[in-house]
C-alpha cells in the first residue's frame, strides 16, 4: 500500500478551473489516506511544472503520483516519463481525466462538477495505493512493412520507407498501379501529368530491391498485432502470366494487340469513368505498369479467342493466397469519387451531364477538338459541390480538391481547344493558398463565375433538346441567369472508398465522414487506434497530390521508428494464473483470441499458463473462469473493487 | 537540454523551434540521429504555443505543444539553442554543411534561474510586451511567458537602464551581465528549413485605420484576448477597456491582395476568424460577431462542418467588400462595405474591430546559403522543387523544408509537412552515408 | 552564503549607456502609475473614471493599468450596470 | 428536476474505442448527468461479474458497460462474450432480487459521443424513476 503519494490538480488554464472548483478539490484530496502532497497547477504538462513535480518526487519520496488533468490518452506517456525520470516507476502512477469527463461535460453544472472531480481522483488515489512497479516486456519487431494500396501515396511511402531501411510490400487490388494520379491528365500542383508522375515513380520503385510489389492483391485476412503480423493476401488472377511479357519486343506487342482485337467482350472502361468502353483484356494507357495487360476476370466468357495468339494468355489461372509476416501496415487506399444518383443535376437522365473526373478522362482523350457524344463542345457549365457540403445528404464535409481541380480544368481546356466559354456555379470558391492564382487565372481568360447558395442552388433542364443551367446569383444580387450549354460538369467530390473489406479486417475505426479516422488531427495523424496500423492520404479525408504524399510520408516516417530498433516495448498489462486456485478447465483457453494460455503441470495439477509474448492483456480469459483464478495486472479485483468503493465514498 | 552542450556536430540542424521544427526535429532524433533546433525566439514553440485553441477540434493549442516542446526539450538526441539565429550556410559538400549561428546573450544563466519571477518584480521599466503583442506591458527583465520552454527570465537589454536591482534581488544567482553575443560554430549533415512564417502588417492598409483607431486590432491580438494567459481580465477594447458587444472581422487583410502585393490566399485566417467568433460567443454570450468575408474557405478535414456549427451559433456572415473603417467618439467603428448579396453599399457601427491578418513568407532563408542558391518562389517561401513525389525538396540537395517556409499552412498540413521532411531527410543521410 | 553576491551589473555599465528615450518613457510610466494609483486609493474606479480624474488620454491608461493589474497592485472588481466597464481595486498585497 | 437526487451510475469504458467516445462528448460538450463514474478497462468482455454485484452493493443505481462491439481491438469474440458477462450477472442479481434492467450494455464507438450521451440521458431518467417509485 502506497503511503507517500502526490497529487496534482491542473487548472489547464481554464478548461478546468471555470467550472471545477480546483482549490476546493484539493483540499478534499489532501485529506485523504496516503496523500502527503497536493498541489494545483496552472498547466501540469508544462516543462516548469514536470520539473516541480520531479523534484517533489525526489525530495519528497513519493512512491505514487496522480496527476487529475485532461485525458490520459494526451498525457498519460508526458506523466509516466516525468515519474520516470524522478525515478518513480511509471505505473505507480496514475491520470484522473478531470477535463473531458468532467469540467468539459459538466461544464453547465460546475457544483456537480466539483463533486465529480473529487469522486474521480478518490477512484484514482485507490488504484495508485495498490498500483505494483511494472517493467514493461519487449517484443521482437520485423522491420517489415505491408503498404495497400500503389496509388501515389502508397508508392512514395514505399520508397521511402526502402530508402530509410525498411522492408516494403506494397498490394494493389487493381492489376495496375497509379491509383487516381494515373487518371488525371494535367496535375493542378505543377502542370505534369499524372501517367508522367506514376511513370517515374514506378522507375524509381522499381529499382529497389526491398520493395515487393503485388497487383490484383488485397488482403484476405490478418492475426497477430503491432511488430508481427501475419497477412494473409489474396492474388486474383490476371489471366496473363506476367512473366512472360517481353518489354520493347514489337513481335510480342503485335501478338497481344491480336487478342484484344479478338476479344468479343466490351464493358465500360472504369479507367475512363465508363465514357469508354474496353474489351475484356485490356490495360490503361501507353506505359500503363506492370507492362502486361490483364483480363477482367469477371467480363470475360473465357470463349479463348485470344488464347490461339498469344501464349502468355492463361485462362486457367486460379486465385493464389500467400502468407506474409509484417510489422506494421499502412493504408494508402484512396477515395472513390462521389457517383451521382440518377437524376441530380440530370446526371443518368440528361445525355451531356457528365462528372468532373469523366470531364477530365475527356480532355485527355480528346486531343483535337472537345467532343462528347459526337458534339462539339463550345460551352461548359461545371456545377460546384456536387456530393460535398451536402444540406440534405450525407456528406456534410468539403471534399478540398474539387474548386482548384474544376478551375484548373476549365483553364487547361482554354489552353488546349479554342472558344470555349464557360460557367462556374460555386458556392463560394475555396482555392486556397497558392491555389488562388488559378482562380484569378480563369477569371482573367474570361471564365463566368456564379454564386449560388445552399437554398438556390442551380438547376439544369432541357427546353427545346437544349441543355439550359438556371441559378439566382449572388453576385448580382440574386439576379435569375441562365446559361444555354453543350456539356454540364458536375464538380464531384470525394467519398470514402466502396471496397470497405480492408478497413474491417484490420479494424480501422472511421470518423462522422466515414473516411478512416487518425488518433488525433494535430498529434497522430496518421496513426490510428490500433497499434501499427497507419493510415495515410485520401482514405482519411479528401486530400490533393501533395497534401497526400506529405502524408504519405509522415506515415512512413512514423512506421520506420517503430519498428528500425527491431523490438518494441509492450504495455506490461498481463493476465496473471493463481496456480493454487486453477483447476484446468480449458474455459480461459477457449476465450483467448491469442492462443496466449497453455495447460502446464503443477506438482502433479493441471493448471493453466499465460504466455506473456502472445497475451495481449485483454482481459477476455478473466470473466469466464468458474474459480476466479486470473487477474489482470492492473485491473485485479482489490483495484477494481477499491476504485469503486472510492469514487462512491 | 542536451547533455552534449558542446557538441559542433549533427545529422540535422533544424532551423526553427516551432511546430513544424519540434515535428521533423523529433522524428529524425527518435530514430537516431542527432539534431541541433536553432530557434531565434527566447523560448520554442513558434506561433503555435501562442494560440488559444484550434480549429476544428478545439482542443487548446498548449495542450497540444507544451508535450511537444517538453519531449524537444528532453529528448537526448536534440539539442536547442534558443535565442539564435543561424546566419550563414556553407555547403562544402555532400553530407557537409557548416553553419555559424549566432548566440545572443540572456544576461540570465539558464542552469540557474528557476523562474520565480523575483526579479519582475523589482524591474522598474515596463514596455510593450510583444507576447501578448503589445496589448499590455512588460518589464525589461520577464519571463516570455507563463508555458515558455525554457521557462526562465532573459534581459532586453535595449530598455534596460542598467540598475542592477534584478541581480540584486536574485536569489539564484542567475543575472549575469557578464555574457556576450557568441558565435557558435557547428557542422551537419543536412538541414531543414522550419523558419515559418510572418504576419501580415495592417498598417499598410491605412483606410483600416489599424495604429490609428485604439479599436481596430489584428487577429492576433484577439487570440491572445482569449487565452487562460491572456493580458485582461476577460476580452476587452484596447482603447478604453470596454467589454464589446458588436464585434466584426475583416478577412482577407493583407491576402488576395494585389495592392499589397500578396495575391495569394493565407488558407488559415477565415478558420481561425470563424473559430475565435466561436470562442468569442462562449466569452461574451452577449455580443454579436460579423465576419466580413469574400469566400469562407472551409476546405479541410472537420473545417466545413465547424463553419456551419459557427453559423448555427449565431455568428453572421456577410459577403461583403471592406472600403473604410472610420473611427466615432465613443471609439467605435463604422464600416463602410460593399454589400455582396444586396449589390449596395453599406454602413455599419461595430465597437471593435479584428482585422484578420494574412500570412507572408519569412525572409529568413533568403540569404542563408553561401554559395549556393535557395530558390524561392515569387511570394519568397522556399520553393518546393518536386512538390508531388518530394513535397520536402529544395533546390540544394540535403535542405529541405518544413511548415509554412514553403508557403501558407495550418497546423495539420505543418505537422504533416514536417513528417514529410523527416522522412526524405532520414532516407537522403542513409543514401548518402 | 560566503562570497559577497557578485555585481555584473558594473561590468556592463563600462560597455554600454542607457538610450535616454529608455529613461523618458519609464519617466512617464512611474509617473502614469502614481496618477492610477492615487485615483483608485478614493475607491474603484473603471477606467473611463481614472482617465476623466487624472486627465490622460484613454489609451494609455488602458496600457498602464492592465499591466499594473498584470505585476499584481491592482485587481478587478465588478462591472458596472450596463455591462460595459470593469470596475479596478487597489490590491492589498 | 434539480434537487432530484441524481443516480449513480457506474461505467466500464474500453481505453481504445468506447473512452474516446465519452472524451469526445467532453470535448463536444455535451452534457450528461455528474454522477455518471467511468472506470477504464483494456476490453468490455474482461469485466467480471463480482465487480457489478460490488458496485450494487456499495450502492450504485446502476452499471453501465460502454462495450466494443465490433470495433474491439481484440477480437469478435468480444460482443458475444460482453453479452454473456451480462447474461450471468442479470441472474446473480435476480438471485438478490435487484433490478436487471439496472445493468445495461450497449456497443460505443470511438466516436459515439451523442449515442453515449443519450444512453446516459434515458438510463439516469430510468433509475431516477425507479427509484422514486421502490
Amino acid at each position: 500500500m502506497k503511503k507517500k503519494i502526490g497529487v496534482y490538480v491542473c487548472h489547464c488554464g481554464n478548461n478546468i478551473a471555470d467550472y471545477v472548483d480546483v482549490e476546493k478539490v484539493k483540499e478534499e484530496i489532501a485529506k485523504e489516506d496516503g496523500v502527503l502532497i497536493t498541489k494545483t497547477t496552472m498547466f501540469a504538462c508544462a516543462d516548469s511544472t514536470q520539473k516541480e513535480v520531479v523534484d517533489d518526487i525526489k525530495e519528497h519520496e513519493l512512491d505514487g503520483l496522480v496527476i487529475a488533468s485532461c485525458s490520459p490518452k494526451l498525457h498519460l506517456f508526458t506523466f509516466r516519463n516525468v515519474a520516470e525520470r524522478a525515478g518513480l516507476n511509471p505505473y505507480n502512477y496514475v491520470q484522473a481525466n478531470i477535463r473531458e469527463q468532467v469540467s468539459w461535460a459538466h461544464s453547465n453544472d460546475p457544483k456537480g462538477a466539483t463533486e465529480k472531480a473529487i469522486h474521480i481522483i478518490k477512484g484514482a488515489l485507490a488504484k495508485v495505493k495498490l498500483s505494483e512497479a511494472l517493467t514493461p516486456p519487449k517484443i521482437t519487431a520485423t522491420n517489415v512493412v505491408l503498404i495497400v494500396g500503389a496509388g501515389i501515396a502508397g508508392i512514395r511511402a514505399a520508397i521511402e520507407l526502402a530508402d530509410m531501411g525498411t522492408y516494403v510490400y506494397i498490394i494493389e487490388n487493381q492489376h495496375f498501379v497509379g491509383g487516381r494520379t494515373s487518371q488525371w491528365n494535367s496535375l493542378f500542383e505543377t502542370n505534369e501529368s499524372g501517367e508522367e508522375v506514376i511513370t517515374r515513380l514506378f522507375t524509381e520503385l522499381k529499382k529497389r530491391e526491398n520493395i515487393t510489389l503485388f497487383t490484383g492483391t488485397s488482403i484476405n485476412s490478418t492475426s497477430g498485432s503491432v511488430g508481427n503480423f501475419e497477412v494473409k493476401l489474396k492474388i486474383s488472377p490476371r489471366l496473363i502470366k506476367m512473366d512472360c511479357v517481353k518489354t520493347d519486343d514489337a513481335e510480342f506487342d503485335k501478338k497481344l494487340q491480336q487478342a484484344i482485337d479478338i476479344c468479343p467482350v466490351e464493358v465500360p472502361d472504369d479507367f475512363n469513368f465508363n465514357i469508354t468502353k474496353r474489351k475484356a483484356i485490356y490495360k490503361n494507357f501507353k506505359s500503363e505498369f506492370p507492362k502486361c495487360p490483364a483480363i477482367d476476370d469477371e467480363a470475360c466468357t473465357k470463349c479463348g479467342d485470344c488464347e490461339q495468339f498469344c501464349e502468355a494468355i492463361d485462362l486457367h489461372q486460379k486465385e493464389e493466397f500467400i502468407d506474409i509476416k509484417v510489422g506494421a501496415v499502412l493504408l494508402a487506399t484512396g477515395f472513390d469519387p462521389y457517383e451521382p444518383p440518377k437524376g441530380e443535376y440530370g446526371y443518368g437522365e440528361i445525355d451531356n451531364v457528365i462528372t468532373l473526373p469523366q470531364f477530365k478522362r475527356l480532355i485527355e482523350l480528346d486531343e483535337n477538338e472537345l467532343i462528347y457524344k459526337d458534339k462539339k463542345i463550345k460551352s461548359v457549365a461545371y456545377i460546384y459541390c456536387v456530393g460535398s457540403r451536402q444540406v440534405d445528404g450525407e456528406n456534410k464535409y468539403c471534399s478540398r480538391y474539387c474548386c482548384t481541380s474544376a478551375i484548373h480544368s476549365s483553364i487547361q481546356i482554354q489552353n488546349k481547344y479554342e472558344g470555349i466559354t464557360s460557367y462556374h456555379f460555386n458556392r463560394g470558391i475555396r482555392t486556397y493558398g497558392k491555389q488562388e492564382l488559378l482562380y484569378k487565372e480563369s477569371s482573367e481568360k474570361g471564365d463566368i463565375y456564379l454564386q449560388v447558395d445552399e437554398e438556390n442552388r442551380a438547376s439544369v433542364l432541357v427546353e427545346n433538346g437544349k441543355t439550359i443551367v438556371k441559378a439566382n446569383d449572388i453576385l448580382t444580387a440574386g439576379k435569375e441567369f441562365e446559361a444555354e450549354v453543350d456539356l454540364v460538369v458536375l464538380v464531384t467530390g470525394m467519398t470514402p472508398r466502396a471496397e470497405k473489406r480492408t478497413g474491417e479486417i484490420l479494424k480501422v475505426p472511421i470518423g462522422r465522414d466515414k473516411f478512416f479516422n487518425e488518433i488525433h488531427l494535430k498529434l497522430k495523424p496518421v496513426e490510428t487506434v490500433i497499434d501499427g496500423v497507419f493510415i495515410s492520404g485520401a482514405c482519411q479525408a479528401p486530400f490533393n497530390i501533395t497534401e497526400a504524399v506529405k502524408l504519405a510520408l509522415s506515415a512512413a516516417s512514423k512506421a520506420n521508428t517503430l519498428l528500425n530498433k527491431g523490438e518494441i516495448e509492450l504495455e506490461p498489462t498481463l493476465a496473471k494464473i493463481n496456480k493454487g486456485t486453477c483447476d484446468w478447465c480449458d474455459e480461459c483457453t477457449k476465450a483467448c483470441p491469442y492462443d496466449a494460455i497453455l495447460k502446464t503441470d503443477l506438482d502433479g495439477k493441471a493448471v493453466a499458463e499465460v504466455i506473456e509474448a502472445k497475451c495481449k492483456g485483454c482481459g477476455m480469459c478473466l470473466p469466464v473462469c468458474p474459480v476466479d483464478a486470473i487477474e489482470l495486472i492492473g485491473y485485479s479485483n482489490a483495484e477494481m473493487e477499491s476504485i469503486i468503493d472510492a469514487m462512491i465514498a | 537540454m542536451s547533455q552534449e552542450k558542446n557538441q559542433k556536430q549533427y545529422d540535422v540542424l533544424v532551423i526553427g523551434g516551432g511546430i513544424a521544427g519540434q515535428e521533423s526535429g523529433l522524428n529524425l532524433a527518435n530514430s537516431g540521429y542527432k539534431v541541433l533546433i536553432v530557434e531565434k525566439d527566447l523560448s520554442i514553440g513558434g506561433k503555435m504555443i501562442h494560440l488559444s485553441k484550434v480549429f476544428p477540434t478545439l482542443d487548446c493549442a498548449a495542450c497540444i505543444t507544451t508535450p511537444k516542446v517538453s519531449e524537444c526539450a528532453r529528448n537526448p538526441n536534440i539539442t536547442i539553442l534558443s535565442n539564435s539565429e543561424v546566419l550563414e550556410i556553407d555547403k562544402k559538400g555532400e553530407n557537409e554543411f557548416d553553419a555559424s549561428i549566432e548566440k545572443r546573450p540572456r544576461y540570465v544563466i539558464e542552469d540557474a534561474c528557476t523562474g520565480c519571477q523575483e526579479c519582475e518584480e523589482v524591474c522598474p521599466i515596463v514596455v510593450d510586451d510583444e507576447y501578448q503583442w503589445d496589448l499590455v506591458g512588460r518589464k525589461a527583465v520577464y519571463i516570455p511567458f507563463s508555458i515558455a520552454n525554457p521557462r526562465v527570465a532573459a534581459i532586453d537589454i535595449e530598455n534596460c537602464i542598467l540598475c542592477g536591482a534584478c541581480e540584486k534581488v536574485c536569489s539564484a544567482d542567475a543575472i549575469d551581465f557578464t555574457q556576450e553575443m557568441e558565435i557558435v560554430n557547428i557542422t551537419a549533415k543536412s538541414v531543414i528549413v522550419a523558419s515559418g512564417y510572418n504576419l501580415f502588417d495592417p498598417t499598410q492598409i491605412e483606410r483600416y485605420g489599424y495604429g490609428k483607431f485604439g479599436n481596430v486590432i489584428t487577429s492576433m491580438q484577439m487570440e491572445r484576448q482569449l487565452v487562460p494567459t491572456r493580458p485582461y481580465n476577460s476580452v476587452l477594447r484596447p482603447k478604453d477597456g470596454k467589454m464589446p458587444d458588436n464585434i466584426a472581422y475583416v478577412l482577407c487583410t493583407g491576402s488576395r491582395d494585389e495592392v499589397v502585393g500578396n495575391p495569394i490566399c493565407s488558407q488559415v485566417c477565415c478558420m481561425y476568424s470563424t473559430k475565435q467568433a466561436q470562442l468569442i460567443m462562449g466569452a461574451l454570450p452577449m455580443a454579436d460577431v460579423t465576419i466580413y468575408y469574400l469566400h469562407i474557405r472551409a476546405f479541410g478535414k472537420g473545417f466545413e462542418e465547424f463553419y456551419q456549427q459557427a453559423k448555427g451559433m449565431g455568428v453572421e456572415f456577410v459577403k461583403g467588400k471592406i472600403g473604410r473603417i472610420a473611427e466615432l467618439e465613443n471609439g467605435n467603428l463604422k464600416l463602410r462595405y460593399e454589400d455582396i448579396h444586396e449589390g449596395v453599399v453599406k454602413e455599419a457601427e461595430h465597437d471593435l474591430v479584428v482585422l484578420s491578418v494574412g500570412i507572408l513568407a519569412n525572409q529568413l532563408p533568403r540569404d542563408l546559403f553561401k554559395n549556393n542558391n535557395l530558390d524561392l518562389d515569387k511570394f519568397s517561401y522556399v520553393k518546393q522543387i518536386d512538390e508531388l513525389s518530394n513535397p520536402a525538396k529544395t533546390s540544394i540537395d540535403g535542405v529541405f523544408v518544413a511548415g509554412a517556409a514553403s508557403g501558407p499552412m495550418d497546423i495539420p498540413d505543418s505537422i504533416s509537412s514536417a513528417g514529410a521532411a523527416s522522412s526524405e531527410t532520414a532516407s537522403y543521410l542513409r543514401r548518402s552515408k | 552564503m560566503t562570497a559577497e553576491k557578485r555585481k555584473t551589473i558594473n561590468v556592463i555599465k563600462e560597455k554600454r549607456t542607457v538610450n535616454p528615450e529608455v529613461q523618458e518613457k519609464r519617466k512617464e510610466y512611474v509617473k502614469l502609475k502614481k496618477l492610477i494609483l492615487k485615483a483608485l486609493e478614493s475607491g474603484e474606479k473603471t477606467i473611463p473614471q481614472i482617465a476623466e480624474e487624472i486627465n490622460i488620454p484613454i489609451g494609455d491608461v488602458t496600457f498602464t493599468l492592465m499591466s499594473l493589474r498584470k505585476y499584481g497592485d491592482v485587481e478587478t472588481g465588478e462591472i458596472d450596470d450596463m455591462d460595459e466597464y470593469y470596475f479596478y481595486n487597489l490590491k492589498k498585497k | 428536476m434539480d434537487t432530484e437526487k441524481k443516480a449513480k451510475i457506474l461505467v466500464f469504458s474500453t481505453d481504445k474505442i468506447s473512452d474516446p467516445a465519452i472524451d469526445l462528448a467532453g470535448l463536444m460538450k455535451i452534457h450528461y448527468s455528474p454522477t455518471v463514474y467511468t472506470i477504464t478497462v483494456p476490453c468490455s468482455s474482461s469485466i467480471k461479474s463480482r465487480w457489478i454485484m460490488h458496485a450494487f452493493e456499495k450502492g450504485y443505481d446502476g452499471v453501465f458497460i460502454a462495450a466494443d462491439g465490433t470495433d474491439c481491438p481484440y477480437g469478435e469474440s468480444c460482443s458475444e462474450l460482453t453479452g454473456i458477462i451480462v447474461g450471468n450477472t442479470h441472474e446473480l442479481m435476480k438471485a438478490k432480487k435487484i433490478d436487471p434492467a439496472r445493468l445495461k450494455m450497449a456497443a460505443v464507438c470511438s466516436v459515439c459521443a451523442e449515442s453515449f450521451v443519450k444512453h446516459m440521458d434515458s438510463f439516469t431518467k430510468y433509475l431516477s424513476k425507479t427509484e422514486n417509485t421502490n
